[in-house]
Parts: structure tokens; sequence; C-alpha cells
């Protein structure tokens, strides 16, 4: 059983990491700033998800868990806010005006 | 082992804690109070600073107290001896002059709250508390929190007025002052790593001469040389100590810059006696030599009278360095009972004193005629003869003429290169005596001259202000009568067992 | 071992890139992620405390002071179009510089063994002090005479930050002003993080007696979530003469120094504590200085009044 | 080798690069930021000292680590002041940078400050 759990989270930390990793080439690689955001946000909200998902299979008892799940929530919510401003930064008016 | 606490020890806790509590109090209050408070903890600080005296004087041994009862090293101990009980006394009864002193100049007018005196009087107690604490401190680290303390109280001090030369004179300030607190914590890091401890005591049994202990020391020892603004690290100190606004001028260049010197004499014969070289200890020589030489040479060309006498400053400092050439490894008996010893200590005691004054005289000068042009001063010494009867007799103390502290501070420094057999220092203390006399005489020589025109005075200045500043300068020449020899006072709690070489 | 020297590969790069970088702007981030690096060496280093601090204050805070000081230098006036130095003198300081880490590096290296340390008696006395945390019982019990002072620097940068202001303003209110967009991002996430901030702030706080975490670390994460209210525009920040602001400010402080008084009359030495109290009276001291200590980050980030209250 | 060492290695090269930065960097802001590098080099030094000692079972020597939290306190706090007079000081009509090193009076060339 914790064969089958071990290699799980090895599996999911991976993927994340491999996530991470992409987003960090479209940021260094897309031409401007919007698709570089859309790189990084892909990154922050797959990659941390899964390496989180990864090593709740590792937490015992319910509060160790609920940080972990508190830790992908507010980054998710920092990511959600940059991405936001720095897209205002880009364009003042939004996209459409 | 860093032995027991003594009886009397808490009077160390109350002279750091006292101002501290003074400046919370003045902040919650706000408004005039800060000047009322500043009032209060001025006599309060003047007679624990004096009981401070009174008790090492009374048992003839170094006070030590440990905070919380925790011994080193784990804890932090507070120490003073006889060197700590005199700067004390020093710091205190400026602080008190200064303070009388700026009343009319930083009073809080009615109603709403002011900056600059809130601010003025605030630091002032923040300055007092940080001095004490570098005076009393015995662990390493817990003195770099109260030189970062004398820090934050001393570069408001300069910009108070917010004209943008204070502006960027406080910001240049500041990195010096950075730049030596990180040399400071790096040698600092070293000693902990090597020795396990950074009380003074317990170092100074652990400390061997090896490459760490030598490069933590240097390390040290140049960071507080760029505080204490000694030639080459001179550059921020004319700026800064001539913009600031007269009684914070003469905190800083009396006091503050004291503080970082004060800490190299400990480093140097409390933490590692005996282990300094001569050759290491002639390169401070010829700093403080040079830093003479050429602050003497630049103050003579100032226009400007507050610019004259920060380079004085830069050139007095000079002087205090003199004292480690003519003290490391003397031909007999040990550092501190050399003549150079005690008259490097007597410089910065009356140099505090004097130079003081001479800000506070240029300080009323300045506020009288609406400038400090040294052309500009004919006729001032007709309209304000006290004044410039306290500047000059100030004068005679940086001149190193009889009666004055400075006579005998430098006389000892002589005596001290004569008995050392290095004449060289003596040729440097007498060149810098003779340009000290050009730059006084300068500034005499105007203002006991007849004007022009007929002096029109943009402002009067009262009698007491002038009083306090004569009050100043006459301390200076009353150390003129401290005998010539090695101090006892001043021998009390140095460590007996100190020299390398005699162990 | 290999992760250690990757780590340190990277750190040593990125600070070379903040050195090195040409905009000042790029310069800061690289700083911000440098000291996010070093939290991670200080994690490695078995400090977690340390690297808590590193975090919030050494990265996160000082990172929001450099952003915005890089900003309005910038938008006042061009600083970047100092000279160039000359190729002698980068040469000598490129000597210069790498002698010293040269030396630095040999001390590292001829440092003692087995090292000296104190871990023993911070242990031994580890029941006096009531607390479970060792770092903290250092700060608070054994070296707690620099934690005083060390709270006393805060206010007086804080003074000399204010003393800035223009006489005409003092008694002003600090900073720049941010208008409330009731609809805008910000807002939102005031609204959502900030009460979550402050629980976080708190647990961070309250757990730094036993686990890795205290006064500063809960300070710095109440701090940010103080600046957060104030760019949104929710809240502005108060005027420096406020008087609620002045006791907020001394509380902390004002609290050591009676209980390290108190001392003297209950165990015979200032800042020393009787020990069946021990824990309670360091509780009493470290809830004001956190709070304090949240108070004086908030407003150095601020900075000097700029603006006056009748506007 | 071991890490701590390692580390202490780290922040020789560390203190090093930030001096590098404070001597060629002629803004007040880079010299700012020089200066928090070295700190950063610096503290690290206590971190490996404090690793370095290691025993009664605590991962390291409590008493540098607790040296350190104070000193990144101060240094924030030296920033901190640093950067308001930097900002003020810019917005100063006619000031760009420090003045040059001389200024009038001042016959000395500029030390790297």
């Amino acid at each position: 059983m914790s064969l089958v759990r071990d290699a799980l989270t090895i599996l999911a930390v991976c993927a994340g990491a491999f996530f991470f990793l992409a987003g960090t080439v479209g940021l260094l690689r897309f031409p401007d700033a919007l698709s570089r955001l859309h790189a990084l946000t892909k990154a922050d909200n797959l990659g941390l998800g899964l390496i989180v998902l990864g090593l709740l299979l590792q937490t015992e008892g319910a509060f160790p868990a609920l940080r972990l799940i508190s830790v992908w929530l507010l980054g998710l919510l920092a990511g959600a806010t940059v991405t936001q401003l720095i897209a205002r930064a880009v364009h003042p008016g939004g996209l459409h005006d | 082992m860093p032995g027991s606490a003594t009886a009397n020890g808490f009077l160390l806790v109350l002279a750091v804690i006292l101002p501290f509590a003074g400046v919370l109090v003045s902040l919650a209050l706000g408004g005039r109070n800060a000047e009322r408070v500043a009032l209060i903890v001025m006599p309060a600080g003047l007679a624990i600073a004096l009981a401070i005296v009174v008790a090492v004087w009374r048992t003839g041994n170094a006070l030590q107290y440990f905070v919380g009862n925790w011994k080193p090293p784990l804890g932090v101990a507070f120490r003073a001896d006889g060197l700590s009980a005199v700067m004390i006394l020093t710091s205190a009864l400026l602080i008190c002059g200064i303070g009388l002193f700026a009343r009319a100049q930083f009073s809080t007018p009615r109603g709403a709250e002011a900056r600059a005196p809130l601010v003025f009087w605030t630091l002032l107690l923040a300055v007092w508390g940080a001095l004490n604490g570098v005076f009393i401190g015995g662990d390493l680290f817990n003195l770099y929190v109260a030189l970062e303390l004398l820090t934050f109280a001393a570069v408001p001090l300069v910009s108070l007025d917010g004209r943008a030369e204070t502006l960027a004179a406080a910001l240049r300030y500041l990195l010096f002052a950075l730049l030596g607190s990180i040399l400071y914590l790096l040698g600092a890091a070293l000693l902990y790593g090597a020795y396990g401890t950074l009380d003074i005591v317990l170092l100074s049994a652990r400390i061997h001469a090896q490459p760490v202990a030598w490069a933590a020391i240097s390390l040290m020892t140049v960071g507080l040389l760029a505080k204490a603004a000694l030639y080459p690290f001179h550059l921020w100190l004319p700026p800064a100590h001539a913009g600031a606004p007269a009684p914070a001028s003469a905190l800083l260049s009396g006091l503050v810059v004291k503080a970082p010197f004060f800490l190299v004499v400990r480093l140097w014969f409390d933490v590692m006696p005996g282990m300094p070289e001569r050759a290491t200890a002639q390169i401070l020589g010829v700093l403080g030599a040079a830093a003479i030489i050429f602050g003497s040479v630049v103050a003579l060309r100032q226009a400007r009278l507050k610019l004259l006498i920060a380079y004085s400053t830069v050139a007095q400092i000079g002087y205090l360095f003199l004292m480690f050439p003519l003290a490391v490894r003397p031909e007999g008996g040990y550092p501190w009972s050399t003549a150079a010893w005690t008259g490097g200590i007597l410089q910065a005691i009356s140099h505090a004193f004097a130079k003081a004054a001479m800000f506070m005289a240029a300080g009323l000068i300045a506020e009288a005629l609406g400038h400090d042009r040294i052309a500009g001063l004919s006729g001032i010494g007709r309209a304000l003869p006290i004044t410039v009867l306290a500047f000059g007799l100030s004068g005679l103390s940086l001149m190193g003429l009889p009666p004055s502290g400075g006579f005998v501070a430098k006389a000892m420094l002589l005596t001290g290169a004569v008995a050392e057999g290095q004449w060289w220092w003596a040729l440097v203390v007498l060149v810098g005596g003779l340009l000290a006399g050009g730059y006084v005489f300068l500034v005499l020589a105007r203002a006991l001259g007849d004007p022009i025109e007929p002096l029109r005075l943009s402002a009067q200045v009262s009698r007491r202000r002038q009083a306090v500043v004569m009050a100043v300068a006459l301390c200076a020449i009353l150390l003129g009568f401290a005998p010539l020899r090695p101090s006892d006072f001043l021998q009390i709690g140095r460590p007996d067992t100190g020299i390398v070489g005699l162990r | 071992m290999v992760f250690d020297a990757g780590l340190a590969v990277l750190v040593l790069g990125v600070a070379a890139w903040t050195i090195v970088a040409r905009d000042t702007f790029a310069a800061v981030v690289g700083f911000i992620a440098y000291g996010l690096l070093l939290a991670l060496v200080w994690v490695r280093l078995a400090a977690p405390d340390v690297a808590l601090t590193e975090a919030a204050i050494g990265s996160g805070l000082t990172g929001v002071l450099l952003l915005g000081a890089s900003t309005r230098v910038r938008r006042t006036k061009n600083l970047t179009a100092g000279k160039e130095p000359a190729a002698a003198l980068r040469l000598a300081a490129i000597g210069l510089c790498v002698m010293v880490s040269a030396a630095i590096a040999v001390l590292v290296l001829l440092l003692p063994e087995p090292a000296p340390t104190l871990a023993a008696p911070v242990a031994a006395n580890l029941a006096a002090t009531g607390l479970g945390n060792p770092v903290t019982a250092v700060l608070m019990a054994y070296r707690a005479i620099d934690t005083l002072l060390e709270v006393v620097v805060l206010l007086l940068a804080l003074l000399g930050v204010w003393s800035l202001a223009p006489d005409r303003l003092w008694g002003g209110v600090p900073g720049l002003h941010y208008r409330a967009d009731p609809d805008g991002i910000l807002t939102f996430d005031a609204q959502l993080l900030v009460p979550i901030g402050i629980l976080v702030g708190i647990h961070i706080f309250w757990v730094g007696s036993v686990a890795p975490g205290g006064e500063f670390q809960g300070a710095t994460i109440l701090a940010a979530m103080w600046i957060l209210t104030t760019l949104s525009g929710l809240v502005d920040t108060p005027s420096v003469s406020r008087r609620w602001l002045r006791l907020l400010l001394i509380a902390g402080p004002a609290v050591f120094v009676a209980i390290g008084l108190a001392g003297f009359a209950m165990a015979g030495a200032f800042l020393a504590y009787p020990i069946e109290h021990a824990k309670l009276l360091i509780l009493i001291i470290e809830v004001p200085v956190t709070l304090s200590i949240a108070a004086m980050l908030a407003l150095l980030v601020a900075g000097p009044p700029e603006r006056s209250l009748h506007r | 080798m071991n890490a701590a060492t390692l580390y202490g290695l780290c922040s020789a090269v560390l203190v090093g690069l930030g001096l590098y930065g404070l001597i060629i960097h002629p803004e007040p802001l880079r010299k700012i930021l020089a200066f928090n590098l070295i700190g950063g080099g610096v503290f690290l030094l206590f971190g490996v000292v404090a690793r370095r000692g290691a025993a009664a079972g605590f991962g390291g020597d409590p008493v540098p680590q607790a040296l350190v939290i104070t000193g990144l306190v101060v240094a924030f706090a030296s920033t901190a002041l640093a950067l308001a007079l930097l900002v003020r000081l810019s917005s100063e009509p006619g000031r760009a940078n420090l003045p040059s090193e001389g200024s009038g009076e001042e016959p000395m060339g500029g030390g790297p400050l």
C-alpha cells in the first residue's frame, strides 16, 4: 500500500515539477507579456496543485493536510492577483478598447 | 571567568534604560512634552552618571552586571571600568549643556506639535542611551546593537533642517556607517566561530594570535574607523557635522564619533591585550598623523566657520589614534600605564568639551549675523564678547596650549613619544598644534577686528545661551589641571594579567 | 550534498546577476529572488526560524521597500545616468573582491574543529525559561537586552524616516494615496486575504514559543496585511500624530522595559523572570511587542508624511 | 567537505560579490542593494557557524541563529532609512546623485563611496 502511495507521490510531484519547468521556459521564450503570464499561471496553478496533491498522500492527520491545501489556495490567490495587476498594467483600459 | 556581579551594578542598567524610557514617553505624549521629558531626564541621567563614577572610585573596581542574571557566555554583561565611568560622565555633562543650549532653538510652538523639536529632543535622549550602551557594553554583539542605535539617532540629526545638502550628507554618513557595521559584524561572526563567545572578558582569555583572530579584529577595526571618520574615511564628516543645526553638530562632533574610537580601544586593549604588534599599531598612528595634517590644512582653507570647525574635528580625531603606536607593547609596564594611553583618553574628553563649545559658539555667531562666512565676522567680538571668548578658550585646547585639557593630553602624547623613542609622532603633534593655532587665529583675528561698516545683527542672542557655551568651554580648560601622569582612576578595572609576554 | 551544491551555485548566480544587471528594477527583482533562495539555505542549515525571518523581512519587506524606492527614484530622476566606471577601476575592484573572498574562504576553512558552541548551556537552561524553542529562549531570555534594544532601533529608524517630512506636513499622512476601486482585484484580495493573513500571523507568533516562528516573523505578516489594506485603498494610513498610533508604537518597548524593571523586584535582576512565571511574563511582553513591531514595519514601508490631513 | 563548509565558502563569495557592486555602482540605490547582498553573506556566515555548532539535540547553535534574526531586523531598518533619505533627496530639485566628492571646499579625489 505504502509503495503505491509513494509511487503516486513521485509521479504527481514529477508532473508538477514538469509544469513548473514548462512554465519557466514559457516565461523566458514567449514574446509578449500576456502570453508569458499565460505560461506562468499554468505553472503556478497546475504545477503547485500537483505537488501539493503528491505531498497530501504523505501526510498523516487532518491538520498538516489542511495546511498544504491552504498553501495551494493562497498560491492560487496570489498568482491570480498578480496576473490581474500585471495584465492591467500592460493594457490599462482592458483588451477590448 | 567573568567573576560576579557587583553591588551598584544596576546603575548601569539605569544609565541605558532611562534615556530610552524618556524617548518612549516623549513619543507617546508628543508636542511640548518632548522637551519637558528631556529636561527631567537630564538631571536624573547626570545623577546616575555621577553615582557610577563614585561607585567605581570608592570600590576601586569595575562595576559589573549580568542582565537577567544570565552569566556570559549565555547572557550579556554590562561593565563599567574607570574608562567607561569617565566617558559616561563626560557624555552626561555635555548632553546637559547641549540640552540647555538647544532650548531656545528647539522650543515647541504653542498648539500643534512641530517636527524639528520633537525629533531633536527624542533623538538627544536616544544618542545618550546609545552612548551609555557603547560605554558599558560587555558583549561584542550587544555593542553592535548599541552602535546601530547611535547611528539611527545621529543620522536624522544631520538632516534636521531638510535642505538638499544636508539630506545628501546624511545619506552619505549612513552609507559609511553601514559599511562600518557590516565589517564589524563580519569580524564578530569570525570571533564567535573561532571562540564560541562574544563576551569581552571571556574572549580575552580564549583569544590567541591566530589568523582568524587577526582577521576578525582587523575587519572590526576598519569598520569602526569608517564610523569614527579617521582619515581616509573622513569624507562623510565635514558636510554632515557642518550642515547639522549647532546643538546637533556639538553632539555629533563632541560625542558621537568618540563611541567607535572607544570601541577600538576596547578591541585593542581589552579583547586582545598584549596581542597587537607594534608594527600594526604604527598603521593606526600613520592614519592619525595623516588626519592631523590633512584636516588642519584643509581647515585653514575654509571660507565658512562651521566647515572649518568640522575639518578641525577630522584633525583632532587623528590625535586619538596616536596613542596606539605609543601604548602598544611599551618598553615597560602595561599599555594603560603609559602616558600616551592616558593622553589619548584625555584628548577624547577634552576635545568633546572644546569642540562642542566651538560648534555652539559658531551657532550663536551664525544666528546673530545670519551667516557664518569667516570673511564677514568682523566686529562680532564686540557684539558677542562672551561667545567669542568661549571660542578662543576652546581653541586653546585644540592647539594644545596651557591651561587646557588639550594641553595636558598632547603633552602626555609627547611624553609618550619621547619615552618610547618614537620622536616622529612628537613632530606630528607639534606641527598639528601650529596648524590648529593657524585656523583658530584666522577666526579670532577676523572676529576681533573692526568692521568696515557698522555691524547689524539679524538676531539677538540671549546671555543665558552664551553662558552655557562658556561653561562648556571652561570644562575643557579645567581639564588642564589634571595631573601630567597616568591617571589612577582610568586604570580601575583594567586587566592586570593582560600582557602575553609577561604571562 | 548535490542539492546543497546546486543551491549554492544558484544563490551565487542570482547574486551576481543582481550586481551586473543594468536595469535597477531588474536588480531589485533579482535581490528578492536572492532572499528567497537564502531562506532555502537557512532551512538546509537547520535554522527554520531564520528562514522564516529571511523570507519575510530580508526578502519580502526589504523587497517591497526597494521596489517602491526604485520606481519613485526613477520617476523623478534618471539616476542611472551616472558615468560608467573606468576599466581600470573595474579590474582593481575585481582584484580586491577576489582577494577578500579568498581570505574569508580561507578563514572559514580555518575555523576550529570541533566548533565551539553554546547549544549545551542553551538546552540546559531551557526549562528555566518555560519555552520550547531555543532561538526564542535566546531572544527573549538569555539575550533579551539585545531584543529590547533592537525594538528601539526600529522605533528610531521610524522616527528618522518621519523626520524627513517637510515641516508643514508634520502630523500628515505617510506615503502615497491609493484610490479604492470597489471592483478591483486588490480590494477583493484585501477583503479575502487580510483576515486569513492576520490569523496566520498570530499563529506564527503563537507557535514561536515551542516551534519555528516568533514575534518578528508574525509581526512581519501582520505588517504585510496592513500594507495590503492601504495599497487597496480600503483604509488609509493614519496620521503620524494620532495618539493611538503613538501608543501602539511604544506599547511593545514600554511593556518590555516595565517587565524588565519589575524583574529587579521579582527575580533580582533587570529582565530576569521568576521561573514559575517565566513563560507567562515572556508572553505578556511578546503580545504588545509583536503588535508594535508590526506597526513599525508597516510604517517604515509607508515612508514619511507626504499629505496633509486637510485635503 | 560538508554542507556547512560549502555554504561558508558561498558566503565568502557573496561578500566579495556585494563588495564589487558597492565599488562599481555610482547610484546610491545600487549601493544599498549591494549592502544588503553583503549583509546576506555575513548572516550566512553566522548560519554556518551555528550549523557547525550543532549539539545537545539542536540542529545548530541557537545563539548565532538568534543573532542573525536581530541582525536581519536591524538591516531592514537601515535599508528603510537609507531609501527614505534617497527618495526624499531625489525629489529635491537639481539633486540626482550624491554630490561629487570634490564639491567646492573638498580638494580630495573620491574614494569608492
